[in-house]
């Protein structure tokens, strides 16, 4: 007991980081053997995290060194200049290539919004796919072929929820498709954030808005995109065909207080729905799952669409989008030995590491190159690299800023209410419109 | 003097009877019956609505892990008892809860012997600016825990100094958690205190000091032990809610078990962002409650009745 | 002859000290005994309660590294009083009636505070009464009654988490089935209420029956030989005797029990309803100041406000007791 | 008014014994009082009656019914108990007035019973204060006044006087007896104050080891006690006891100082048989100034007086320049003589002494029992005067 | 051993005076006594001395000490409570060891003197037991066994005795007369027992009040009480007061039934001042057995006779067929005498009586202070006899 900081370079990890990767690949990577690696495990929920790192950096603690940060929440820190500027520590060439190499959106997630600046360093990024049961599907006449072609080429919502409701029929399982609408930040950032986006809904118009300049962006949540969305969401529970376009019902009521261990329970765990949206990690779930039959029978695609690229005017919008989750590492600025630090820090970027995070804790590389490279002869991802790739490809992040936390709320607040008909779409959007407006001009 | 308790012992009834009619006549001859079955009753439903989340508690713990979410009745769904072995091999669970002990333990004894002091003077004593003060013990009480946190966080990370005095870094330490503890039970414990300490007779602590003692000797040698019931609640709330508390505990200790994180950082250890291990998250619970228990076992003997009795004619 | 030890002058500093104490008046030894309580306080209480009170005079900034910009006085009190300040998830209260009820931290708070007790306090003196009760297997009565409190707050929520999860637990289903809950009760305030306040008291149950036993025990039987031979039934028993002698314990449960209920937040967090769907007072302390935003100035506020609101609340409560007993010596 | 009848009563604690086999009968109206030895069960049979004590085995009926099983309040008694125990969160006029507001007598009522009781006992002043602002006999007499303000069947009272000065026993005591005679009301009454032993009961039990010794008249206690036992306890200072044996002239003690004349065949016990003779301190008599049917002349020689007032207690050795074993008081070859105040003692002087020989005692050394009672002529075994307490209504 | 010292003690309680301005000084090794009716402040007196109880003013000295401030440890006194106030979560070893335990007596020294204590109290077998398991006597006991187990300077005595039956009483009496020479302690004890306060005491404070009536050594207490309050108080039963005023020829009775003759100048008073007349019931004399100096015969009527063993109170009305007023015993025309157990007293029956002259007392009506003891010849004031309880040792 006592000072674990000692003389290790810490990694504020996770368990499974923890436990399963191999801090080898690190030295094979070219990080001087001198330098003693620690991965530790931090807390595994994501808002104890923020609370925790919060008040280490507010602390100026030494340990750990590299802490591992949600993507939803790292641009506060960067702006209230909590953790290294890793543009200011580190050589430009460094910074540029990994720039160029990783998936965009993780890496503005990590950069200071008013500068550009890189603060932190993607780690691994994450995206949901929508999942579902093969056999069952086959039970109901489709066959390889259609995997196949939704495995690059998503239907639309419209299509979808009529397949789904059409299995489902046949089906002796519980659930149709089951999702996450819980009144959570997942909602906010992700669940709900892809769906409005693939109707070409946001938060703050155009997606160059995302991380700023709060207060001087345009709110955007009253839009019929946005409206539309919602009722899309709410005719796949109930039906009501209240949305423009012809949505069956095709999901439980429960979704709107589930987040994402009811719905891995109720597909994975209990197989006992049809189709699923989720991350990354139910499909090393599944893998593992009989029911699957070592993943044989899991169907994997990128998120259905709302309305096709073409249909919508903004950029980046429309046609099938995942959200985007995923981890960055930020340089604790009190760190004991800054030099080692960023010695370590570095070398996460490469292949050696990138390999042994996939290979040991399941996590996907945040190269776009690599996902398709590495991924290809994972034993879970394997079959999905493409689909992965795609996703990957298509994500969309949440649009973080200092204000963004409560902004979340009230987003998650406002929308899980107009899913369950507390109020109406409309009413609902308008007072988070107001609410938004006012965290922005804070 | 006091007979007048009579012992239940016999509260099975031993009637061979058995009819329900048989049981109303003889309840009419004799109205104890009725009571001792109402007691009985309410005492069953008692246990009943205080034991059932628990023995469902026992069940998701023994529940395969994985099919939790199918829903879990009065038996286990699946059987797995390993999730008793798992706990242990995930994390270091027994570690988390030692740190927890030693928390509670370090606190309870911190709490109970200033609240002594405390409740003594407030309970026993006469003196200008009684209420105030009691009133300024109580205040505290009122504000959450978090209007105490920064500034304790930064003084204990050695950020900033409390009239001109660095402590040494207490964050990750038991000291980091034991004091903001003891100042956080405190007023409670007090309280208690003053209400216990307050209606033992004078004349015993009279006697007390005629024999020999100082006043400090009287609080501890008859004032104290004469006081068990409210001194072991004191204790026993303390200490209960010490080993559980999830606040300070954890927010000023790091996550990992050596850096002195409690029992509650290793529960949610059991939780990952998407996945939740209901059953190990039920089967450390019911581990962790074990010392608790056993606390309560011991503690609760000292809550005997009739502890002044036979002490005064009076 | 008198063989008695007289106490010499002993060169024992320590001793010395004890005789010292021994002979300072009544107020004098009183202080004495106070100040390790009130030195604990004041460094681990009163000092960082000054800060933060500072602290809610500055006006919050997001965007820097200062954490709090310009002084504004009690601004940031007058924002949230009259619901102006966004960084709020919930409304303090909203006079205008556009927020549900169980959505306005006040009243929230406020409800689960009356209800709670209430029910705490009705349902200890039963368990209390079991448990000062004789009979074969009384420690293990008491131990099974006690154990809730012993449960971490976050096994209790995800116990009721679970009870109520229509999935995995079986109590939403008959109550959906009557009409009492909707199809998530965990994303509907009111029965997220209704949840979150059931779990309160059945683990802080435990609590006041505690409190009240050790309130109960500390009674001298010899007055019950009294009262019987008096005359009196059990209820008079109660009513004259352990009522009016446990009544200073179960001032002290029931008024940490209200000033607790009152700060309200982890079981909220835990049972899965969440800050959004049930908003304590302490719910909005906590979001502001630990959600990544680091309010820390409405975080302040919130608190003090909090604190202002309890302490309102405990001096209508022992006013209302000193009318209705004509004062206990409390 | 009720009879009281206790059968057969036993009472274990674990396993010690405090009533053995003990068995009372209690007159509708009677004033009786339980003297023994402290530890001897008095309490215990007192809490046996009003039921907050049950007995091992035994039954306890009130007014020819079995209350064996009842609860206290079902009992109709009011009690007194020996540690006083007042409601220490209710002031007198709250202590007192308990019972009757248990049983919702109107306000008036209870006021004016109250005063009275409070009158009676001599606090009138006092009713708000609080049982901890009192003095100990104070709270004694609150006590008593809750007792007596209501009206039950039967009083139990255990010590009610022990902490009252004599001006104020006194006047308890006759005014007890005042209420007893009013409200016919069966007493029982425990103390150890021989005084109200002797002046107030119609009969007292005395009480050994959990072991009734005698049941009867004060008087008949006093001038006839049952045992040796009874004879010692009953009357103070002590009786003077000398151990010795039958001989066909009479008594000869073992010592040899002392031989009383009188026909051995008028007792029940053959010669030669150790026996005991009794004198209480009031039949030793200084030989000059005795008249009378007394024995031989003892030569004795004082050694401490005490002069208690209304009389001086001589303690008489036989052997000159012995001191007297003040710890042992019945030493043998010591003896205790009670004389008038004007009787002119000093210490360590020779003195000779006789025994009133009509009020001499003499007991089975073996079985305790007495034989005889007076020894002049032959021995009287009825003794039935009349009950002194109950003439003086 | 040492002397004790109280000066302008004084103490309230709110606005309640509970003593007014106490001086007492007691010698080193002296045996003292506080009498005084119920409430009238003995228990605050000894509470004061032994620091219990802080007075609101006046200082206390121990062995010349001022000790006002000091707290009751370093007093070195050992106390028993009038409320016994045993340890109720000790057994009765720990209760009585609880002192020496603290002065960290050695183990074998403890037992010991354990062992003595409770053979003294006679409770050897009984040291096991929780003050809860025992009776009134014996927790009493256990109180006393813990003040004796120490040996203090001064022991204060809170009526120790008073629920102990007469012959433990007797015993206990003894034993710390056995103490008191032994040690040398001084002593301060509370009773209401005459008896006790009699025998054991060198001298008697009476307390009426709050105040210091008399203090002296008991007999003189007796034969020359200080005052009206006095002369009722001690004694019991209590004295005859008859009312009426002085002549030239002595003393004539207001009701017109009592002269009595001696000349009026020898006392402090005018002819025709109001005056009482004090006269002890053992000093009312049946005028035909009356031999000495004695008053001229008065007639009365017998009406209640108390048969009490070893004497019998008489209650005479001066009217025939008058009733005594038991509530009121000293009620204008009613006098108590008390005879001896031979006596033949019947009740309802004319006798006449006397007074025994020179055992007759006479006060001042305003001031109540005593003029004279004696009547038959000229007053004497000083009251030197050597005190009774000192000589026995
Ligand atoms: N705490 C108090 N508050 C008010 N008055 C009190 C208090 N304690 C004692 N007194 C009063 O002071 C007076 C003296 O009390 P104290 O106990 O000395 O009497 P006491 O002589 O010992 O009487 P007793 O023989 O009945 O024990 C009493 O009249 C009593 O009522
Ligand atoms: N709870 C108990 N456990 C064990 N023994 C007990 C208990 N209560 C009383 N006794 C014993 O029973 C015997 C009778 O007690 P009781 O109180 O009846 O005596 P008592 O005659 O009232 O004596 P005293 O005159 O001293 O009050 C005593 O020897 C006592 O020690
Ligand atoms: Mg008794
Ligand atoms: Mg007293």
């Amino acid at each position: 007991y006592g000072d674990s900081g000692s003389d290790a370079v810490v990694i504020s990890g996770n368990q499974n980081l923890a436990q399963n990767l191999d801090i080898q690949a690190f030295y094979d990577a070219g990080v001087s053997e001198e330098i003693d690696i620690e991965i530790s495990a931090g807390p595994e929920d994501t808002d104890s995290r923020s609370e925790a790192f919060v008040s280490t950096l507010d602390a100026g603690q030494s340990s750990p060194d590299i802490m591992m940060m949600d993507n939803g929440w790292t641009i506060p820190f960067i702006s209230r200049g909590d953790i290294a500027n890793l543009e200011a520590e580190m050589d430009s060439s460094f910074i540029e290539e990994v720039k160029a190499d990783s998936f965009d959106m993780l890496v503005r997630t990590a950069s200071n919004p008013n500068t550009g600046e890189m603060w932190a360093l993607p780690f691994f990024p994450d995206y949901p796919t929508m999942q579902y049961r093969k056999d069952l599907f086959r039970a109901a006449g489709y066959s390889d072929s259609d995997f196949e072609t939704w495995a690059t080429d998503p239907p639309s919502w419209e299509e979808w929820s009529a397949t789904v409701a059409e299995v489902h029929e046949q089906s002796d399982v519980d659930y149709g498709y089951v999702w996450q609408a819980d009144s959570y930040a997942g909602l906010s950032c992700c669940s709900f954030n892809e769906l409005m986006s693939t109707y070409g809904g946001a938060y703050f118009g155009d997606l160059d808005n995302l991380f700023g300049p709060v207060g001087d962006r345009p709110v955007t949540v009253e839009d019929e995109a946005v409206l539309e969305s919602i009722n899309v969401a709410r005719d796949m529970v109930y039906g009501n065909g209240e949305a423009s376009q012809d949505i069956t019902q095709c999901a439980p009521e429960e979704v709107f207080g589930w987040s994402e261990p009811d719905t891995d329970g109720a597909f994975v765990g209990d197989s006992n729905a049809v189709a699923m949206r989720n991350w990354t990690y139910t499909i090393g779930m599944a893998e593992g799952d009989e029911q699957f039959t070592e993943g044989e029978e899991l169907g994997v695609m990128p998120m259905p669409y709302g309305r096709s690229e073409s249909e919508v005017e903004a950029d980046g919008l429309g046609g099938t989008v995942s959200a985007q989750g995923g981890w960055l590492l930020g340089v604790n600025p009190h760190t004991n030995d800054m030099a080692e630090t960023l010695e370590v820090l570095r070398a996460v970027h490469s292949e050696e590491v990138q390999a042994a995070v996939l290979d040991g804790p399941g996590f996907l590389p945040h190269q776009p190159d690599l996902v398709e490279s590495l991924a290809g002869d994972h034993p879970a991802y394997g079959d999905y690299s493409e689909t992965l790739a795609i996703a990957g490809d298509n994500a969309v992040s949440r649009p973080v800023t200092p204000v963004w936390p409560q902004q979340s709320q009230q987003v998650h607040q406002e929308v899980n209410d107009a899913f369950q008909g507390n109020k109406t779409p409309s009413a609902a959007m308008s007072d988070l419109s107001t609410a938004l407006s006012d965290l922005e001009d804070l | 003097m006091s007979q007048s308790t009579q012992p239940e012992t016999d509260s099975t009834d031993t009637d061979t009877g058995g009819l329900f009619t048989n049981w109303v006549d003889s309840a009419i001859a004799n109205p104890k019956k009725v009571y001792r079955a109402m007691f009985a009753t309410v005492a069953i439903f008692f246990l009943f609505t205080t034991l059932f989340p628990l023995y469902w508690l026992t069940m998701i713990a023994f529940s395969d892990g994985s099919r939790v979410s199918e829903g879990v009745g009065l038996l286990p769904t699946g059987f797995d008892p390993s999730s008793f072995i798992e706990i242990f091999q995930q994390v270091p669970f027994h570690l988390y809860m030692f740190n927890s002990l030693v928390f509670a333990t370090l606190t309870t004894i911190f709490v109970l012997l200033i609240a002594s002091l405390a409740g003594y003077a407030f309970g026993r004593l006469q003196f200008r600016g009684k209420r105030p003060m009691m009133l300024a013990v109580l205040v505290i009480s009122f504000f959450p825990p978090a209007a105490f946190f920064i500034p304790l966080f930064q003084l204990f990370n050695q950020q900033i100094s409390f009239l001109g005095i660095t402590p040494p870094e207490l964050y990750s330490t038991p000291g980091g958690v034991v004091i903001p503890l003891s100042a956080v039970f405190l007023p409670l414990a007090i309280f208690i205190l003053t209400t216990f300490y307050g209606q033992i007779p004078d004349g015993l602590e009279d006697a007390a000091r005629i024999e020999g003692t100082t006043r400090l000797g009287a609080l501890f040698r008859v004032i104290v032990p004469l006081s068990a019931p409210g001194v072991a609640t004191a204790g026993i709330l303390t200490f209960i809610a010490v080993y559980n508390e999830f606040f300070f505990s954890f927010l000023m200790t790091g996550a990992a078990a050596q850096d002195w994180a409690p029992i509650v950082d290793g529960i949610i250890s059991y939780r990952s962002q998407f996945q939740v291990r209901y059953d190990l998250m039920a089967a450390a619970s019911i581990v962790a409650v074990l010392p608790v228990a056993t606390l309560v076992v011991i503690a609760q003997e000292k809550i005997v009745s009739g502890l002044t009795s036979g002490a005064l004619k009076e | 002859m008198a063989t008695e030890s007289q106490p010499s002058r002993s060169k024992n500093p320590l001793k010395r000290g004890l005789a010292w104490m021994e002979n300072l008046s009544e107020e004098a030894y009183a202080y004495l005994l106070l100040i390790p309580a009130f030195l604990v306080l004041a460094v681990i209480a009163f000092w960082p309660l000054w800060r933060t009170f500072k602290l809610s005079l500055y006006e919050d900034e997001l965007f820097g590294a200062a954490k709090v910009g310009d002084f504004v006085g009690l601004q940031n009190y007058i924002d949230v009083l009259t619901n102006q300040n966004p960084l709020l998830a919930r409304p303090l209260i909203d006079l205008t009636g556009g927020t549900p009820f169980f959505r306005q931290a006040l009243l929230v708070t406020i409800a689960f505070a009356v209800i709670s007790v209430v029910f705490e306090t009705l349902i200890g003196f039963g368990q209390a009464y079991i448990m000062a009760k004789e009979y074969r297997g009384r420690r293990w009565v008491r131990v099974a009654i006690i154990l809730p409190w012993a449960i971490p707050i976050v096994i209790q929520g995800m116990l009721f988490y679970l009870l109520f999860n229509p999935s995995v637990g079986f109590l939403s289903g008959p109550l959906q089935s009557i009409g009492v809950f909707g199809a998530n009760p965990l994303t509907d305030s009111t029965d997220a209420f209704i949840i979150t306040t059931v779990a309160d008291i059945w683990k802080t149950s435990a609590f006041m029956a505690l409190l009240i036993l050790a309130g109960m025990q500390s009674i001298d039987k010899s007055l019950y030989d009294v009262a019987e031979v008096a005359g009196a039934s059990p209820w008079q028993r109660f009513r004259h005797i352990t009522l009016p002698l446990i009544l200073p314990a179960l001032l002290v449960a029931m008024l940490f029990r209200t000033i607790d209920a009152m700060r309200v937040y982890g079981i909220i967090e835990a049972s899965g309803a969440g800050c959004g769907t049930v908003p304590s007072l302490s719910c909005l302390v906590v979001d502001t100041m630990f959600g990544s935003t680091q309010a820390y100035a409405s975080a302040a506020t919130v608190a003090f406000i909090t604190a202002i609101i309890i302490g309102a609340a405990i001096t209508v409560y022992l006013l209302a007791l000193k009318f209705s007993s004509g004062g206990t010596h409390q | 008014m009720a009879t009281i009848e206790l059968e057969h009563i036993r009472k274990e604690y674990g396993t010690d014994i405090a009533i053995e086999d003990l068995n009372l009968d209690i007159e509708d109206g009677e004033f009786i009082t339980l003297v023994g030895p402290s530890g001897c069960g008095k309490s215990t049979t007192i809490e046996t009656i009003a039921g907050l004590t049950k007995p091992t085995s035994g039954t306890v009926s009130i007014g020819e019914r079995d209350v064996t099983k009842l609860p206290p309040k079902d009992r109709g008694i009011a009690m007194v108990f020996q540690n006083i125990a007042l409601f220490p969160h209710k002031d007198v006029y709250d202590n007192i007035s308990f019972g009757l507001q248990l049983r919702k007598f109107d306000e008036a009522e209870i006021d004016k019973r109250v005063e009275k009781a409070a009158d009676t006992v001599q606090l009138n002043g006092m009713l708000d204060r609080m049982p901890s602002e009192m003095s100990g006999g104070q709270r004694q007499r609150v006590a008593i006044a809750r007792a007596i303000v209501r009206q039950p069947d039967a009083f139990l009272m255990d010590e009610p006087l022990a902490n009252l000065d004599a001006e104020l026993r006194v006047h308890m005591r006759t005014q007890l007896q005042r209420i007893h005679d009013e409200l016919d009301t069966t007493i029982v009454y425990v103390t150890h104050d021989q005084a109200q032993a002797m002046t107030m009961s119609d009969r007292i039990a005395v009480i050994d080891d959990g072991d009734l010794q005698q049941f009867a008249p004060p008087l008949e206690c006093y001038n006839e006690p049952a045992n040796l036992f009874v004879a010692g306890f009953i009357g103070s200072p002590a009786m003077n006891f000398i151990e010795g044996h039958l001989t066909a002239q009479g008594f000869e003690s073992d010592a040899g100082y002392l031989d009383v004349e009188f026909d051995p065949s008028t007792v029940d016990a053959a010669v030669g048989q150790d026996v005991v003779l009794g004198a209480r301190p009031e039949h030793v008599l200084p030989s000059d100034t005795a008249t009378g049917d007394v024995t031989a002349q003892i030569d004795t020689y004082t050694d401490v007086t005490e002069p208690m007032g209304k009389e001086i207690f001589v303690y008489l050795v036989t052997d000159q320049g012995a001191t007297v074993d003040m710890e042992d008081p019945g030493a043998s070859g010591q003896l205790l003589m009670s004389v008038g105040p004007a009787a002119d003692v000093g210490e360590d002087e020779p003195l000779s002494v006789v025994f009133d020989k009509s009020n001499l005692h003499l007991f089975d050394a073996d079985s305790e029992v007495a034989l005889a009672h007076g020894l002049s002529e032959p021995a009287t075994v009825d003794g039935s005067e009349d009950t002194p307490a109950s003439a003086d209504d």
